[in-house]
């Protein structure tokens, strides 16, 4: 329907969050802000990541954006994550501009994970 | 187009009665003309309009003569309100209301504080029902109207007009109701209850949308000025066109509504007994309002820990409202559960249900379960994150 | 009810075309959730609304998020004129509008008038036209509005909206437009005249009563302040609930007007045509406002030493109107006619016969066979009684 | 239809208007008042009103009142006319209110014809 709030992404990775959870012998980052809870866990090897897991207390853009998030960078180098933009997210999902706060909230969190994996180095 | 939702949120509106949408096509046959109109086509608009004011006076047991003819319980609200304490400024400009009105009241009070009244904002007790004695307190020699609405939209507490309108009377206070949630669905005999101005719109009881009436009664003091000019329809009080077949179609559903008030109640009683039953044992829900004195059509929960938006989209297609429906675009909790104390956090995770004559108990008992299931699963997304 | 009467007064109201009518049930069927409601079923609604304003959009060739739902041209008159005179009084208080306005109008620059705007009132030449120049005329450095109508309701007369308009731009003076008769029945391409705010009504155009609309042309400086107040809907300009049928029944009606507005035209030409054949040999008669450059779906008559309330009754069951609609009901000659300097005696007796897309030759001829022996019967009736 | 303006008795006699007309060598008043134009004839005989007729100018309400004032009074004494009120048409016709003026003119006509026929004598 043209005014649905929320795109079919959102609507996919809402419904079906199958990286929501935690990881044994994970690094994890814990954030709270902006009435936004969030926790992302990760698990490297050889530089690169294994697993990611998120649990979210939020609306469906923060929850569906962790589940985007785990699910696109699985595989990625450690690194990778410093170059994570909100803004991608934003642009994929198609978030309305007045979350951007939320997102962002998860921005942080992503970085802050990536330093905690000693691959990132901040900007 | 095949209904692929559960709808639970008849109090944001009903669908038409089949009867009255057959009645409302019959009257735009033969009755297409102007009503305003000295022909014989304008006299048949005519007599459908009179004959659906006689429905609707039936249902309220006034004089049809008291009975103007608006686009809806907004305009209503706004004609009674400013209206009649424009009407009434020269005597004095302190008003009295709640502070969980609907929008369509406190904004017009807002916008009458701009214009030099007095507004004391009332609050209610921490169940959503105004203490008549408090009430009381409040008035002043210089009152001149207050305004207390029937049922609650969001919350379905009822207030007790009886009592609240005595007051008024012994004031010399006139008093306006927002009856549009009650209309058709509670008993209101306007003969009894000392209500001088009384709102309401017909899409709420099974009606059409864009039609609604003021009830001004016929009493010494009690008058609105007009806020639309034009035309000198309807004793010079609403202008435009009359919609007739809009009419018509609130004239019969005040009819269809009338005799059946009783057994409507039961039915959304034993349904609100049922969606409870299947909500209560969650950790931490709690029910907005009063259950046992409230409007049975209506249940309003929170609970706690769970996100509001996501929990509406977890529900789906149950489509049941967060906060009132003219507040769902905005992602503000309702500012009416904040009236009541509730903290930020519980009160963005309200849900209204709100139930209908067509709601069975299948349905309610499936949006139970949904709702228990769909606070489980956004427990458990959260769990770890919970700090 | 099979039709008794001949309906010549499409001007006060025109039935609904029947596609418009099924779409409005369709509407009802599935899109009876509250447009503001944020669950499936509310975005049916809105859904609705919207295909609506791409409709009425493209008639008018204006972007969707111009348009403000009202409850028909009386509101919208209201709400573009005091709500534009209002968010502009800042900057002046100077309005100008012309005698021969619907009451929607006027009423609302009377009103205006008591809050201490001051209005000129223009007299329009004996043939109902404005003289551009007499409008430039009348502006001044402090006038922030005018309010001039484009198709008059009782005589057809047509304004010059471009000319007026271009001259209001120069002048950085609001332009507001009564089209209420227009809409839908002569090309508006609102790109390329130079008009601020355009009122109309669904029902003149074959679409349901109780609904119409305002545009707000996106431009600096052109802006309205709400005269209702409640919810959020419609950019806080026009609160309460939106009833997606009938705005889906007008939008539709947009849609089935654009491509016949020539071929509905030249119907219509035809029609008066005929009927004026029909009665010009009478002693006496005249036209009321200008027959060559007038709207050709209205024919206003007066004659001379007829009694026009016997007149009308005479007629029966030929459904006709003696001045507006709006004013039928008041036995006084019409203050429009009186404006164009018509005597008391002549304006009394003014017959607007309006015709429509369902009218036939057979029908105006009949008319016309009416009003002739209606005025030799009644001429008759009188003869020595003549002084 | 309830609220037509023209009671059945209206409708009738002004549908037809079997009194319209002059007679020749009749007792005649002209009246000319409130927007109104009447003419009434009457001929006499043997102190009784053979024949009435009207004419006029007027609105429907006028025009069924003078139909049912010749339709009652032919036939009646000369001096019945000087008893003629305007409130029984007013009655008999439904006439509004505020037509009340109207047919006070038509009261004003009939007297004078009584007065002219010499039956009458002034109240
Ligand atoms: C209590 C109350 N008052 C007023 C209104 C406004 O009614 P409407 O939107 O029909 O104008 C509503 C519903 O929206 C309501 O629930
Ligand atoms: C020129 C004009 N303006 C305004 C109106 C008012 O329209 P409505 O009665 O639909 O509000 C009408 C018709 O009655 C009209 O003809």
């Amino acid at each position: 329907m043209s005014d649905d709030p929320y795109s079919p992404l959102v609507r996919k990775h809402f419904a079906n969050t199958a990286h929501c959870g935690d990881l044994a012998g994970a690094v994890a980052v814990n954030i709270d802000e902006q009435g936004i809870r969030l926790r992302l866990s990760a698990t490297v090897n050889m530089g690169h990541i294994q697993s990611l897991r998120f649990r979210a207390w939020g609306c469906p853009h923060v929850i569906a954006a962790c589940e985007w998030f785990c699910s696109h960078y699985e595989g990625e180098p450690g690194e990778s994550l410093s170059g994570f933009q909100a803004s991608d997210i934003m642009c994929n999902l198609s978030v309305p501009v007045e979350k951007t706060g939320r997102i962002l909230v998860l921005e942080d969190a992503v970085r802050s994970l990536g330093q905690r994996l000693g691959g990132g180095s901040a900007p | 187009m095949a209904q692929d939702f559960i709808y639970l949120d008849y109090a944001a509106s009903t669908p038409v009665d089949p009867r009255v949408a057959e009645c409302m096509r019959d009257c735009r046959e033969s009755g297409y003309a102007n009503p305003s109109s000295n022909h014989i086509a304008g006299r048949v608009s005519r007599a459908n309009i009179e004959r659906a004011a006689e429905q609707l006076a039936a249902l309220l047991n006034v004089d049809p003569a008291t009975l103007i003819w608006t686009s809806g319980a907004t305009e209503s609200d706004n004609l009674g309100i400013a209206g009649a304490a424009r009407f009434r400024s020269h005597r004095g400009k302190h008003l009295v209301t709640l502070l969980t009105e609907h929008k369509a009241v406190t904004d017009v009070f807002r916008m009458l504080e701009k214009q030099g009244f007095e507004v004391t904002w009332l609050k209610p007790e921490d169940d959503g029902r105004l203490d008549p004695a408090a009430f009381a307190a409040a008035l002043r020699k210089d009152t001149q109207l207050a305004s207390i609405m029937y049922v609650n939209n969001e919350m379905g507490v009822m207030q007790d007009i009886e009592a609240i309108g005595s007051i008024c009377r012994e004031h010399d206070v006139l008093f306006h109701v927002d009856a549009a949630q009650a209309v058709g669905k509670v008993p209101i005999d306007l003969q009894a209850l000392p209500v001088d101005l009384l709102s309401l719109t017909a899409h709420k009881f099974y009606g059409p949308k864009g039609i609604g009436a003021l009830y001004i009664a016929d009493r010494p003091g009690c008058h609105v000025e007009p806020i639309l000019f034009g035309g000198g329809q309807q004793q010079r009080i609403r202008p435009g066109t009359l919609p007739a077949d809009l009419i018509a179609g609130l004239g019969l559903a005040a009819e269809i509504a009338q005799p059946r008030i009783d057994t409507d109640h039961d039915h959304l009683k034993n349904l609100r007994r049922r969606l409870w039953a299947g909500i209560q044992g969650i950790e931490g829900v709690l029910v907005n309002g009063n259950i046992e004195s409230g409007f049975p059509g209506i249940l309003n929960v929170s609970v706690e820990d769970v996100e509001g938006e996501s929990l509406l989209l977890e529900l789906e297609p149950i489509c049941v409202a967060t906060g009132s429906a003219c507040n769902s675009k905005s992602q503000e909790p309702s500012y009416v559960l904040r009236a009541l104390g509730r903290s930020d956090l519980l009160a963005q995770s309200a849900i209204r249900f709100s139930m209908g004559r067509p709601t069975t108990e299948h349905e309610v008992e499936l949006a139970a379960r949904r709702y228990r299931e769909a606070v489980a699963r956004l427990r458990d997304l959260a769990t770890a994150a919970a700090p």
